[in-house]
């Protein structure tokens, strides 16, 4: 308890400097606005709220943000930035690149977030030793979500390794269903591939998508890698292209699907259709990425504000995204997992559970690496020359995973 | 100094001059017609003058009040157009006394002034009517209505009768001519029909390619036209022009011509210095009515040339019969009488009435004066 | 509507009238299935929607979605509808479309009435801004706005609409306006009125099917607008924003009702335009820009 | 000139020039001021947010070397011409058939017109589902018992540009057929009396008096049609999102992804350069024949 004591004076120290200046209001842009994103939204607001400061809401939805990031830059072109602003991964070092992000590092300092949020995590958080974001969760990406009874029905064994999945997947071919529930945009393609390399090794993964190690993007590894992803397409329905994941999901919700390889986010689908985790369905790592975790980490980068009391504004808003509290709150409704390792999982269901501790051994491991296909691995350029080919590939429009896999050295370097 | 001054005024668009060094002064009470073809600078100058038009250079002034650069609506003109520019969105009523409303003259003033008005035009059950209801004729009063109500010193009138039919322009024509006559107002009148221009006037100006060919009562202008463009664009038919040589005959100048059939006449000339063009060419000119049959020729002339000529067409037209022959190989036209006895293809004897023929110089196409 | 319905001198047989009626017909409903769709659906119950045939009539008819949609989804943190942005939206293109209309009025009556050298010249690089692809000037927009500090408000979002819209109003409110009888300007410049006075007296009482293109065409353009709206709308978002919300929200059931009860609400004003002044559209068209 | 021009006629002569000033200089500024910011920016190593550091022709260099560039640039050209084409012939036919004195023409023409009025933010998912074979019209067919039937365009990377030409073709055909009703409407009755004297069949009469008659229709049309068409962004975005792959990619599209999304913002104005430079290119021949015409 001595850390939630710790935490608390912090807070306090706060409350009393905000109080001393004028209560201002914080503008947060942000991309979640489906119910429950929103719900837990509004714990963060009420909190706020309980300190005076006003919450003005500014969402922009769709494409994972990409609209609301065209609005970010005109408010930045223009002056105005927002308080606080939902962002992942790169985007932020970029934003901090431009110096256009502001200073958390005394708040993060009396709080002690260095020795609670995970190291790789700390990457997208910090830049030259300040802290500029306040991270809210961790979604894992490699994930597998299966339908239980369609599991059964294809031998029961959940796959550890890549033949295994194959196998259930023939299996679940022969007995009349689509095996993987897919969607085809660009980011749920890469999603997918982002497992297919891990699985084939993490030190390969480390290589190939953190380190942009062109013999690693272009080598023997990588078109096996590309191989499995063109084998993958096979088990695909023919209407996949377009297809959001949600719709993905309500296919193995529904039986319609084996499987679905996705975030943890598409939890939250299967438990609002009232589907129990293991019995109805069974949520595995990605076979072959066992220990290893690839993630993506939503923040809320914190931008220059002018005037003393939009800054203690800032700064209190960043204290209570980190209450232990709020991200255990948040989390149990995203599906994700917290963005500290010290948070109680006492409200977690299984698979929340299994995801923390995943998360704590990877960390641990240094097994924990940031997800390409969500722009925690390389910048955004690099990212969509990667989706490009990633989803040419999926296409079929590569003779086989040795021309994808030179056609994405290439592409890689030509981005950087 | 006259009532309307324009002194040397030209007009330019960039390089390109469209009004040459125009001088009228016009007189109080005067009816001045600005008649040409399209393109003259005829609706240019009465532009100017009512100050739609920038003037490049010289002056107008009226009544000794030089204009240039003055508003329209500062030069107590009106004007009538073409297609006489009723505000299609007001009554009659408020069309006409619109001027007044901007020149703020009181409400009961201008119901006053609109009465008088349209009494005189009678029109008093048009005024509630929006123009669209109003027939071609009541829309043309209408407008000359919105000019007389102004009581301006000076009337513009910019074809105001041609778009009426055939029937209406005459009587509208002579409805202004009376008007003009009661009202004794000055009024500059722009039209490229010669009819128009013959009637109404007190004094023509005869516009071509941006200069004033002649300016002068309708008579000088009919009778003793400045050169050949006057004379071919008044009148109607045309002055006949024919090509002849002077020859010398009893100390008198003639002009030889050629008949249909080769044959020469010599008609003799009343104009006695074309003596001095003996020998040379130059191109006569005969009104179609100088052309007569023997019967009908102008008793108090005192030079009736009589010659023959093939006939080649007939044209009878109720009042008169018009005749073509050919003079010189030209086609001539004759006006006889309705009952003159012509054939078509038969030899016809025709009298020539050369007190009234002119005769011009080929070379700068203007009159040879007397 | 004497003026639309001018007969053609063309007279056709009776198998020729049939088939022109069924592809006339048959037009109509493919115009109509997306809004079709939309109803239907909207209407219905979720599970019918995931379960059943897309063309198919609700089995159980609801109004829950339209209720949802306007009042009770969830946008931002709020569950507050798109009511609110409803407004925004109004106090957005209301003032838009009559300044950016004024504007383009006077415009095309100075460029016809009271020409001047090199008018032509200015009213070409005006008319290009039609056709400026908007995501360019994003950028330079947001600096430009910034300096002027109305970035993120109303006026500001006004001014951008007012100027990529004038544009088109001017080349619309030209072309009638050039089919308009000069000797009219002059008549009232001899009776004593100046050029405001012309153009409030004598041009605008009668460019009223002119004026209904115009502002038709700039009502659409800027209602439907999302990316202005989105870039520099700030917290008084519009409604396409608010709908893209709804309707984009990146986890969660997607509610396809309550999205196109959601849908048809925020068209609903641009298609009552369209309605109800979609008879003069056609004549004012032809009224002149056409022409153009 | 003037010798004694009074005040307020010097003020009549400067208010026309007065009032269209501001107009003038909002577009100078907010049009070529922004074009040419582009054209800056394009030379420039942006990335983020503008940077003036100059990289000469770097962006354009890569800008053409990029696969995705060219698929957009041969994607728009197939695009436009099928675009342009289908819906003058469709909005040429709907108006003519419209001008035969039709019984409910005030019911169709709205009918047609209003798709205009609508955004595709808010019919994109009407027509994605539509076009979907596991929800439109391939699972209705189906369903009536046209069991055969199949419409799998929008999920493959061939066909899928031309369902973007469908639903492009419904949005605008109406607007263009009421450009050429408008057009109809205002050419001379008698002219067409007189073809029909002197024995003109109904498709003679069309074909030889009538659509040459239109041509300045016909102009309006290309012009609006060729820009939006150039400008297509919601459309795309909302039907495929530039899918299946990267099969629908169209220069609007990419030059926004650069721009906002790839943070390769040099990029990204050079292909808005080419676009400018390809609008250029149709209007100001147009833009000067129109306004020669009419001095």
């Amino acid at each position: 308890m001595r850390l939630f004591g710790k935490t608390l004076t912090a807070a306090a120290v706060l409350v009393m400097s905000t109080s001393l200046v004028m209560a201002e209001d914080v503008e947060v842009l942000h991309w979640w606005t489906s119910g429950g994103e929103a719900a837990a939204l509004n714990v963060l607001k009420d909190d706020l709220a309980t300190k005076s400061i006003g919450w003005v809401d500014m969402p922009v939805a769709g494409g994972g943000g990409e609209a609301a990031m065209t609005a970010l830059r005109a408010r930045v072109t223009a002056g105005d930035p927002p308080t606080a602003v939902q962002m992942l991964g790169f985007d932020i070092l970029d934003w901090a690149g431009e110096g256009a992000l502001g200073d958390l590092t005394s708040v993060a300092a009396a709080e002690g977030w260095d020795t609670v949020v995970p190291t790789a995590l700390q990457a997208f958080s910090k830049a030259d030793g300040k802290w500029i974001a306040a991270p809210v969760n961790v979604h894992s990406t490699n994930w597998v979500w299966i339908n239980k009874a369609a599991l059964d029905a294809a031998g029961g064994k959940a796959p550890e390794t890549w033949e295994e999945l194959v196998a259930v997947l023939d299996a679940m071919k022969a007995n009349g269903i689509t095996p993987l529930g897919h969607g085809g945009q660009a980011w749920q393609d890469a999603t997918v591939f982002d497992g297919v390399v891990l699985g084939i090794g993490t030190d390969f993964y480390k290589a190939a998508f953190i380190d942009l190690d062109p013999a690693a993007l272009g080598g023997e590894q990588m078109a096996e890698a590309f191989n499995r992803l063109i084998k993958l397409r096979s088990y695909v329905d023919d209407n996949f292209s377009g297809r959001d994941w949600n719709l993905a999901s309500a296919m193995v919700i529904n039986g319609e699907a084996g499987m679905q390889m996705m975030g943890d986010w598409a939890k939250g689908e299967f438990l609002k259709a009232g589907k129990v985790p293991g019995t109805d369905f069974v949520c595995i790592r990605f076979p072959g990425t066992q220990g290893a975790v690839t993630f993506n980490s939503d923040q809320f980068a914190m931008f220059n504000v002018e005037g003393e009391g939009a800054v203690a504004a800032q700064a209190a808003m960043a204290s209570a995204i980190m209450n232990p509290t709020f991200q255990s709150a948040f989390n149990v409704v995203k599906g994700s997992v917290p963005a500290r390792t010290d948070v109680p999982n006492d409200a977690f269901d299984d698979c929340g559970k299994k995801g923390m501790a995943d998360l704590a051994e990877a960390n641990g491991s240094g097994k924990l690496f940031g997800s390409m296909a969500h722009g925690h691995a390389a910048p955004a350029a690099v990212k969509n020359a990667v989706y490009d080919v990633v989803t040419a590939a999926f296409n079929g429009e590569y003779a086989d995973g040795a021309a994808a896999a030179a056609a994405l050295a290439e592409a890689v370097a030509a981005a950087q | 100094m006259g009532f309307l001054d324009i002194r040397n005024v030209t007009k330019s668009y960039g390089p390109v001059q469209v009004l040459h060094r125009i001088d009228i002064a016009v007189e109080e009470g005067e009816f001045l017609v600005l008649v040409g073809p399209s393109g003259c600078g005829k609706s240019t100058l009465l532009n100017m003058i009512a100050g739609l038009e920038a003037i490049t250079d010289g002056e107008i002034a009226i009544k000794g009040r030089v204009v240039n650069g003055v508003h329209p609506s500062k030069r107590n003109i009106a004007m009538v157009f073409q297609s006489y520019a009723l505000y299609p969105n007001m009554t009659v009523g408020q069309n006409m006394t619109f001027g007044l409303e901007m020149h703020g003259v009181p409400k009961p003033e201008r119901d006053r002034a609109l009465a008088d008005v349209a009494k005189l035009l009678q029109i008093e059950t048009l005024l509630d009517r929006k123009p669209g209801q109003l027939s071609g004729g009541q829309r043309q009063r209408v407008a000359m209505g919105r000019a007389l109500v102004r009581n301006p010193d000076v009337f513009l009138f910019d074809e105001p009768l041609s778009n009426l039919d055939a029937k209406l322009r005459v009587d509208m024509r002579t409805e202004i001519k009376k008007l003009h006559q009661k009202l004794k107002t000055t009024i500059v009148y722009v039209t490229h029909d010669q009819i128009e221009a013959l009637t109404l006037s007190t004094r023509i100006a005869v516009m071509n390619k941006g200069h004033v060919q002649q300016l002068g009562t309708p008579k000088e202008i009919y009778d003793t036209p400045a050169n050949l463009f006057v004379a071919t664009f008044m009148g109607s038919p045309a002055m006949n022009i024919v090509p002849a040589t002077v020859v010398m005959e009893n100390g008198h100048p003639h002009a030889a011509l050629t008949d249909a059939d080769g044959g020469v006449h010599r008609l003799r000339f009343s104009q006695a210095n074309l003596a001095a063009w003996e020998g040379k060419p130059i191109l006569l000119g005969i009104r179609p009515e100088a052309i007569t049959d023997p019967e009908g020729a102008d008793r108090k002339s005192g030079n009736i040339q009589p010659f023959s000529n093939r006939v080649t067409v007939t044209e009878p037209a109720g009042s008169d019969t018009f005749v073509t022959m050919t003079l010189s190989g030209k086609d001539v036209i004759a006006r006889m009488r309705a009952d003159a006895n012509v054939t078509p293809g038969q030899s016809f004897d025709f009298a020539i009435n050369m007190e009234k023929a002119v005769a011009f110089d080929p070379a700068t196409e203007a009159r040879i004066p007397a | 509507m004497a003026a639309v319905t001018q007969d053609t001198a063309v007279s056709t047989g009776r198998i020729t009238r049939t088939f022109i009626y069924l592809v006339l017909v048959l037009f109509a409903l493919f115009y109509l299935l997306p809004l079709y769709v939309m109803g239907v659906n909207s209407l219905k119950p979720l599970n019918e929607i995931t379960g059943g045939n897309m063309m198919a009539l609700p089995s159980q008819w609801t109004l829950e979605p339209w209720r949802s949609a306007w009042s009770t989804a969830q946008i931002g943190v709020e569950p507050t509808g798109l009511k609110p942005y409803f407004l925004n939206s109004i106090l957005m293109v209301v003032p838009a479309v009559a300044i950016s209309t004024i504007i383009g009025a006077l415009n095309g009556y100075v460029l016809t009435k009271w020409r001047f050298r090199g008018d032509t010249w200015v009213f070409g690089l005006m008319l290009f801004s039609c056709f400026i692809p908007f995501q360019i000037v994003l950028i330079p927009m947001a600096v430009v706005l910034g300096k002027l500090g109305l970035a993120g408000t109303v006026p500001g979002l006004i001014l951008v609409h007012v100027v990529y819209g004038i544009g088109f109003t001017t080349l619309y409110f030209r072309n009638y306006y050039a089919s308009f009888p000069t000797e009219l300007v002059r008549a009232a410049m001899i009776d004593g009125a100046g050029f405001f006075r012309i153009f409030w007296r004598i041009l605008l009482p009668v460019s009223g099917p002119i004026a209904v293109v115009s502002v038709i065409w700039q009502f659409t353009n800027i209602w439907n607008d999302f990316l202005f709206g989105v870039s520099f709308g700030g917290t008084s978002q519009p409604m396409t924003v608010a709908l893209n919300n709804l309707v984009q929200s990146s986890t969660g059931v997607k509610e396809y009702n309550v999205h196109f009860a959601g849908a048809i609400l925020a068209a609903l004003p641009t298609l009552l335009v369209y309605i109800v002044a979609g008879r003069y559209f056609v004549r004012g068209l032809m009224a002149g820009s056409v022409k153009g | 000139m003037a010798t004694e021009a009074d005040f307020r006629t010097r003020l009549q002569d400067w208010l026309p020039k007065l009032v269209l000033a501001p107009s003038f200089a909002v577009t100078l500024l907010f049009v070529y001021g922004f074009i040419l910011f582009t054209i800056v920016l394009s030379f420039t190593g942006s990335k983020m947010l503008p940077k003036f550091t100059w990289v000469g022709f770097e962006n354009y260099e890569k800008l053409f070397a990029l696969p995705a560039w060219n698929t957009a640039i041969v994607n728009i050209a197939i695009f436009a011409t099928l675009y342009i084409v289908i819906c003058t012939v469709i909005g040429l036919m709907l108006a003519i058939f419209l001008d035969q004195k039709i019984r409910g023409e005030g019911m169709l023409r709205p009918i047609y017109l209003y798709p205009m009025a609508l955004s595709f933010i808010v019919t994109g998912t009407a027509w994605k589902w539509f076009l979907d074979p596991g929800i439109g019209l391939e699972r209705i067919m189906h369903q009536w018992g046209w069991e055969s039937f199949s419409f799998t365009w929008i999920k493959d990377g061939e066909m899928a540009l031309y369902t973007i030409v469908i639903a492009a073709v419904w949005q605008t055909s109406g607007f263009v057929m009421a450009m050429f009703l408008a057009g109809l409407r205002g050419i001379d009755n008698e002219t067409l009396k007189a073809a029909q004297i002197d024995g003109a069949s109904n498709w003679q009469l069309y074909r030889r008096i009538v659509i040459p008659l239109l041509r300045p229709a016909f102009l309006s049309a290309f012009v609006i049609l060729s820009h939006l068409a150039i400008k297509s962004y919601d459309l795309v975005i909302a039907l495929t999102g530039g899918g299946p792959g990267r099969a629908t990619e169209m220069p609007a599209t990419f030059m926004y992804s650069y721009t906002f999304t790839r943070n390769q913002m040099g990029i990204g104005a050079s292909s808005a350069v080419i676009m400018l430079m390809t609008i250029a290119a149709i209007m100001v021949p147009y833009l000067y024949a129109e306004l020669k015409e009419k001095k």
